[in-house]
């Protein structure tokens, strides 16, 4: 252990599996088998020595950690890059896990509605999966989920479960499909007309580019969901995870220690947050 | 009978783009010469405009080798024309940093250019693995003349704190007690060094020629004093024209010079030839060591008249930061012009050559300029010098030719960037 | 791995800045172990043409440089732009400030008709450039460090903020403090504040950063004391292909 | 905990004392200017100094800084570096003893930082009594920093021929009776020092048009103000402000890696929320794009957010910010502006 709380552990790498041609997921494994120990929606700052650091969701949920975690992630710069050239095997730096994420208590004995888009799946699937691991303590599950096209649904395995599943209300649409594709078609907001709630007794919970946020919101708000049960998981730039470096900060919250899960309530009327 | 075609498309280790082209057919020289394919950079059209505060830092720009005695010789050509009488502080702190360019120019032509030659190599890279010491040593010296430039202008190649009147930057005290020690201990390097040398079988060749450099009676001259020509010639620097008469080749971007002869020379071996007396004691020892004293004629001993300077320069490095120590470096703010309209010119003998500066200022903004450069100097010589060599070595197989010819070209270290913008103003 | 080859090019330049590199060798000769160098006209005579990387230095400034640029740009994966003059076009430019037509007879007088030219530019205004590395010329370590990058497929890591950022944490005096003019605030960091560093303002060799507030840097020039005129020739000196439309644009209005 | 006399004479065997065990940082001549350095020579040190053009902060968090170093390949390790040692950071004026304070609680809150503890934790700090404005732009006397009776070991008070010694912690005490020729003070020097500190207020004006106390409420109000786009213009957006602020400790992360790729090292460097990219993701989003979001930011951050979080107001008056700024934008002219037209 360090005495440093900007040194990583060094964690190492079990598994990669390729998800779409830009995201992977990635499962990781602590020295001596450790239990990460995270809350769903929590983020632990991945290192790639030499090339640097970045924040990433721990998608796996608590309530299936075996004594691993996963992570999913699109390649998009140097971080990522690198992590996606990695093997099984290999070592990768791991801190945390920061912040706080979505807080499941709150959400016990409620309707939970999920409206992910994109890469916006990862982190909530967290959440998801340890919702449907005690089922029976929670309402109605629903789940709307979005992608631009249907090679870059994540997690398609799940997906087909949750559609599968009577206990749970999964919709999946693409912006655009392909002559292979049978399903919905249309942006996000197209399915919620679909769905029916009780807004009182509704917790929210979504996440995905800031475009999407504006009309996912409308949505929500406009089915009367109150702003204190919405809940949605910001990215901002990182270097620290811990509150110092400052490149977070939404105003005067730190994204990654009050974050990166807000309630619609926290940050409505905030300009620097959508 | 010898047919010979030898095109040297881009020759290698020299600065600039240049070819050589030989065609000799059945026996009769057909073509025989250097050409100069440098992109023209027009710098005398474009410093037209620019404040007189702006000159030295454009100027150098023709030149990144050279660009400490450009600077030098643009400041002197704009403090003459302005009225600029610079301080005894910075005569010597300039006088240093030029010894750290030449040092600097020297250790790069002497052992990264030629000492592959004789060594049977393509570069010095390969040279790390067979004479790693002599690599390393040449780095050694090489890291000291850089540094000893950016103790004082700020960085190696183009300087910072050299402006109109003096200095914008100084170096401390103890910086110049720690350059100084590494002067002296660089002895031991250049003693090496001139012991190297001493051994390289040096290509016969004579051709005599005029030799042309600054003079200065009391001092081995590298900035101001006299144009000198060892045809007997003497000038002050304002009329330099009369020395370099320049006129354009179709083959070359970069213009020719002649004087007294059709051709002339400059360089370390033009300015040991006329200033041999000037030289520190320890540099003559290593002109001995090299077999080395006027009237040299061979162009290939340039290269070991380098060795020469660079010893000197070393030598008189000491001694400038002994008097520099002395007298306490003083946080001197820089001379003001006495006036912003007026022609002044202003010469360097830098690494190559003697070089010249020539501007025309309206209001502090140029209006007219002028720069000829060493390399230029040369080149009508380099011609001459190859023509006379290639009858002497006709019969010898085309590679041979090929490489004495390299050879030649290089001994004259040209640079051939710094020589492509040249220009025929009319002062009048 | 196997090392990359790599090579060196150059076009309307000083040379200054394939001098720091082999400089850099002073103080990194490890960087031979690290790429090999299969062309580098100043330093060496082999001519390897099978290069992956390539270092351009110097403006293009004749139509004949174009083909050897589309040459280098054919062979190479990577192309980087090796200091002000391939990454700005530099001080080679000014001639963009007069007629083209002057500029030639002015230097070469009735014999303008032998020489080739046209307006300076950088390379990127003929063919793509995947990196630069900035300054006239070059900083050494900069050099090494981007090196070290493409070794390493990350992103150079050339700034994109301005060099006052340098230059306070080095806790320079500003030289606007001093009565001198500096275009520091709007300039690339990466040089170490150099200039500022030793007592002269910066005259912008790295190139203005992404977002460059002109206007603001205009004013603080004007109240410095500089005339209009004066404080637009100092943004030429090294960035006159980027500032030269704007420049006819305003003088338009 | 007691008052000593130290002799102004006696300084300078009292730094060369503390040289011999201590690094030992002051304020020295910087050109016209000043700056906090290494003392290397008493003679060095100028306690007659107006202001630095940096905080004395580099000395808790370095410009650049290195946090670990790694090994790469097969098996990487990873050891963090920290950079620490004995050190007496002589003459803090008042204003920074307040912004060193401020950092004390960032650092330590919540994520303990070790680098900036391990090294505060080494720093003996003698903090100067500041008896008139440094220059037109201090406004400590607004900031309620003008003074301070906490956040130093040793406290010098210049009484003219010399300099009361406020001893506040047992550190200072040791420092003070190991290297330094003192006397207890007695009570003509008690009445010394308390007219000397009475003279002192009237010298410092106050620049605010109102009590520092009301700026996290007055700014709440203040979020649309028309000032952020008169200052989004003026903005050159070079970070200068903040990087000389003493408060400010925002930082970036970088790695290096040797030639080889076998091993480097991960650092630090300060970083400042005006400049462009801070704030932006992939993906290109920009959060803070507009130059007056970010000016926004940096007044509320001294006035509103740093308060919310520690407490405090996370300005000290020390005026650096404004002396800095080369486009003239001026801290207490923008407060004073909001509360104008509040
Ligand atoms: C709490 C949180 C959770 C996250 N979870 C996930 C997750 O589960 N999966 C996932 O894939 N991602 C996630 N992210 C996003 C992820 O952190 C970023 O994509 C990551 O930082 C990229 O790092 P990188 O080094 O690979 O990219 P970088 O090299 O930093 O570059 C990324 C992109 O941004 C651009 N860029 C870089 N620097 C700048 C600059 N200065 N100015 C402008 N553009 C720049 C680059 O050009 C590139 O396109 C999360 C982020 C946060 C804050
Ligand atoms: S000297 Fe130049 S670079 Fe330095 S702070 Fe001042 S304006 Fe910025
Ligand atoms: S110092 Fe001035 S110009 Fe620079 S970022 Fe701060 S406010 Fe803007
Ligand atoms: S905001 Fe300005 S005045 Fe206030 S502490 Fe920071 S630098 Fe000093």
């Amino acid at each position: 252990m360090t005495d440093s709380i900007y040194v990583p552990e060094m964690a190492r790498l079990v598994d990669v599996r390729q998800m779409t041609t830009a995201e992977k997921l990635f499962t990781i494994e602590l020295p001596g088998g450790r239990n990460l120990g995270h809350d769903p929606g929590q983020f632990v700052m991945v290192s790639m020595l030499g090339v640097g650091e970045a924040p990433i969701s721990i998608t796996s949920s608590p309530s299936r950690s075996n004594g691993v975690f996963e992570l999913c992630v699109r390649k998009v710069g140097d971080v990522t890059n690198a992590m996606h050239a990695l093997q099984p095997g290999a070592k990768l730096g791991i801190r945390g896990p920061f912040g706080h994420g979505f807080p499941i208590e709150k959400m016990r004995g409620k309707d939970v509605l999920f409206a992910p888009g994109g890469l916006g799946l990862a982190p909530l699937r967290s959440l998801i999966n340890q919702v449907l691991d005690e089922r029976g303590t929670f309402g109605r599950v629903i789940i709307l989920y979005g992608a631009r096209r249907p090679e870059e649904l994540l997690f398609k395995d799940e997906l087909d479960q949750w559609v599968a599943r009577d206990d749970v209300e999964c919709r999946v649409t693409v912006d655009r499909g392909d002559e292979m594709w049978d399903g919905h078609v249309g942006v996000i907001t197209t399915l919620f007309p679909k769905v029916t709630i009780n807004p009182r007794n509704t917790v929210a919970v979504t996440c995905g580019p800031p475009i999407m946020y504006r009309f996912v919101l409308m949505e929500l708000l406009g089915k009367g969901i109150p702003e204190t049960q919405i809940y949605l998981s910001l990215e901002r730039r990182m270097k620290c995870g811990v509150g110092k470096c400052g490149h977070c900060q939404i105003n005067s919250m730190y994204c990654c220690q009050e974050g990166p899960v807000f309630t619609y309530a926290q940050i409505k009327g905030v300009e620097e947050a959508l | 009978m010898t047919t010979v075609k030898i095109d040297v498309h881009h020759l290698t280790r020299v600065e600039g783009h240049g070819d050589i082209v030989i065609d000799v057919q059945n026996g009769e020289i057909k073509t025989c010469r250097f050409e100069v394919v440098e992109a023209p950079r027009f710098f005398e059209a474009f410093v037209r405009g620019r404040s007189y505060l702006e000159l030295s830092h454009i100027t150098s720009r023709i030149c990144g080798i050279c660009s400490v005695g450009h600077a030098t010789a643009s400041l002197r050509a704009t403090e003459n024309a302005l009225g600029v009488e610079p301080s005894e502080q910075t005569v010597l702190l300039r006088k240093l940093n030029f010894h750290g360019e030449l040092i600097d120019s020297h250790v790069l032509h002497t052992y990264y250019l030629v000492a592959p030659d004789f060594l049977g190599v393509g570069s010095v890279i390969p040279l790390i693995e067979t004479h790693r010491e002599v690599v390393e040593r040449a780095l050694r010296i090489k890291k000291l003349s850089g540094d000893l430039c950016a103790m004082i202008g700020g960085r190696h190649t183009h300087p910072v704190a050299l402006t109109v009147g003096g200095f914008t930057h100084f170096p401390t005290e103890q910086e110049l007690r720690d350059m100084q020690q590494r002067l002296i201990d660089a002895r031991a390097d250049m003693d090496v060094t001139v012991a190297l040398f001493a051994t390289l079988p040096w290509p016969e060749f004579e051709r005599e020629t005029e030799y042309v450099s600054l003079h200065k009676d009391d001092e081995y001259a590298f900035i101001d004093g006299t144009i000198v020509t060892s045809d007997g010639f003497s000038y002050p620097i304002s009329e330099y024209r009369k020395v370099t008469n320049e006129w354009c080749v179709p083959f070359s971007t970069a213009k020719w010079t002649k004087h007294n002869r059709d051709a002339y020379m400059v360089g370390a071996m033009a300015r040991m030839n006329n200033n041999f007396d000037q030289l520190h004691p320890r540099a003559k020892e290593a002109a001995a060591k090299l077999g080395l004293k006027p009237l040299m004629t061979n162009s290939y001993l340039n290269s070991a008249a380098q060795v020469v300077e660079m010893v000197h320069c070393i030598e008189d490095g000491i001694e400038i930061c002994d008097r520099l120590l002395t007298r306490g470096i003083q946080p001197e703010k820089p001379v003001e012009p006495a006036t912003l309209s007026g022609e002044g010119a202003g010469s360097c003998d830098v690494p190559r050559g003697i070089l010249f500066h020539n501007y025309v200022y309206e209001d502090g903004i140029c209006v007219r300029a002028n720069c000829i450069i060493p390399t230029n100097q040369n080149w009508a010589n380099v011609n001459a010098d190859m023509q006379a060599l290639l009858p002497q070595i006709i019969d010898k197989p085309q590679d041979e030719i090929r490489l004495a010819m390299e050879m030649l070209v290089r001994a004259y270290d040209p640079c051939i960037s710094c020589s492509t913008h040249l220009l025929n103003v009319t002062f009048v | 791995m196997s090392k990359p080859k790599v090579a060196f090019f150059d076009f309307a330049s000083c040379e200054g800045c394939q001098l720091t590199v082999v400089d850099a060798l002073q103080t990194h000769l490890d960087l031979l172990d690290a790429v090999e160098i299969v062309q580098f006209r100043e330093a060496m005579t082999e001519k390897g043409e099978d290069y992956a990387v390539a270092f351009i230095e110097g403006s293009c400034t004749r139509p004949s440089d174009e083909a050897r640029l589309f040459k280098i740009r054919e062979q190479a994966a990577v192309v980087v732009a090796l200091g002000a003059c391939a990454h700005l076009g530099g001080v080679n430019a000014l001639k963009n400030l007069h007629p083209l037509e002057d500029v030639r007879q002015w230097v070469y007088g009735d014999k303008a008709e032998w020489y080739e030219t046209y307006e300076a530019r950088p390379i990127d205004a003929v063919i793509q450039v995947d990196a630069v590395i900035p300054g006239c010329p070059i900083d050494r370590e900069e050099f090494v460090r981007v090196v070290k990058a493409l070794l390493l497929g990350k992103k150079p890591p050339v700034p994109d903020y301005p060099l006052c950022v340098e230059c306070k944490l080095k806790e320079n005096v500003c030289l606007f403090h001093l009565g001198k003019f500096c275009l520091g605030p709007v300039t690339r960091a990466g040089c170490g504040a150099i200039c500022p560093t030793h007592g002269d303002g910066c005259e912008g060799c790295r190139g203005l950063i992404p977002h460059p507030n002109e206007n603001a840097m205009k004013d603080v020039l004007a109240e410095a004391g500089l005339t209009v005129e004066e404080a637009v020739a100092r943004f030429t000196m090294f960035n006159t292909y980027q500032v030269k439309d704007r420049m006819v644009e305003e003088e338009a209005k | 905990m007691s008052l000593w006399i130290l002799d102004k004479g006696a300084i300078a065997p009292f730094v060369e004392g503390l040289m011999a065990e201590y690094r030992v940082v002051g304020p020295k001549a910087k050109g016209p200017q000043f700056a906090f350095g290494d003392i290397t020579d008493p003679a060095q040190l100028r306690l007659d100094y107006n202001i630095t053009i940096l905080p004395p902060k580099k000395v808790l968090q370095p410009q650049y800084e290195r946090l670990a170093t790694f090994t790469l390949g097969e098996d990487p390790q990873v050891e963090p570096t920290i950079e620490a040692g004995p050190t007496v950071l002589f003459g803090v004026h008042t204003c920074d003893l307040h912004a060193i304070r401020l950092l004390d609680k960032a650092f330590s809150e919540e994520y303990p930082d070790a680098h900036y503890l391990k090294r505060r934790e080494q720093t003996i700090i003698v903090g100067l009594e500041c008896l008139e404005p440094c220059d037109e732009h201090s406004f400590c006397k607004s900031m309620g920093t003008l003074t301070t009776d906490e956040g130093y070991d040793l406290h010098l008070t210049d009484l003219g021929p010399a300099y009361a010694v406020d001893v506040a912690t047992e550190k200072g005490k040791t420092l003070l009776s190991q290297y330094g020729t003192v006397r207890e003070a007695t009570d003509a020097d008690i009445r010394r020092l308390n007219e000397v500190l009475g003279a002192k207020w009237p010298r410092f004006t106050y620049r605010l048009d109102f009590d520092a106390a009301e700026l996290p409420a007055l700014l709440s109000t203040a979020y649309d103000h028309p000032l952020w786009a008169e200052l989004g213009e003026r903005c050159l957006a070079c970070g200068s402000c903040t990087n000389v602020c003493p408060t400010c400790y925002c930082f970036n992360v970088t790695d290096e890696v040797n030639m080889h790729l076998t091993a480097g090292e991960r650092l630090r460097r300060w970083d400042s929320c005006q400049l462009d990219e801070f704030a932006s993701v992939a993906g290109g989003e920009n959060f803070r794009e507009a130059r007056k979001a970010r000016q926004r930011h940096r007044f509320f951050r001294k006035g509103k957010y740093i308060y919310e979080k520690f407490g405090e107001l996370g300005c000290v008056g020390c005026g650096r910010c404004i002396r800095a700024c080369v486009a003239n934008i001026n801290i207490v002219d923008g407060f004073n502006a909001i509360h104008g037209t509040a």
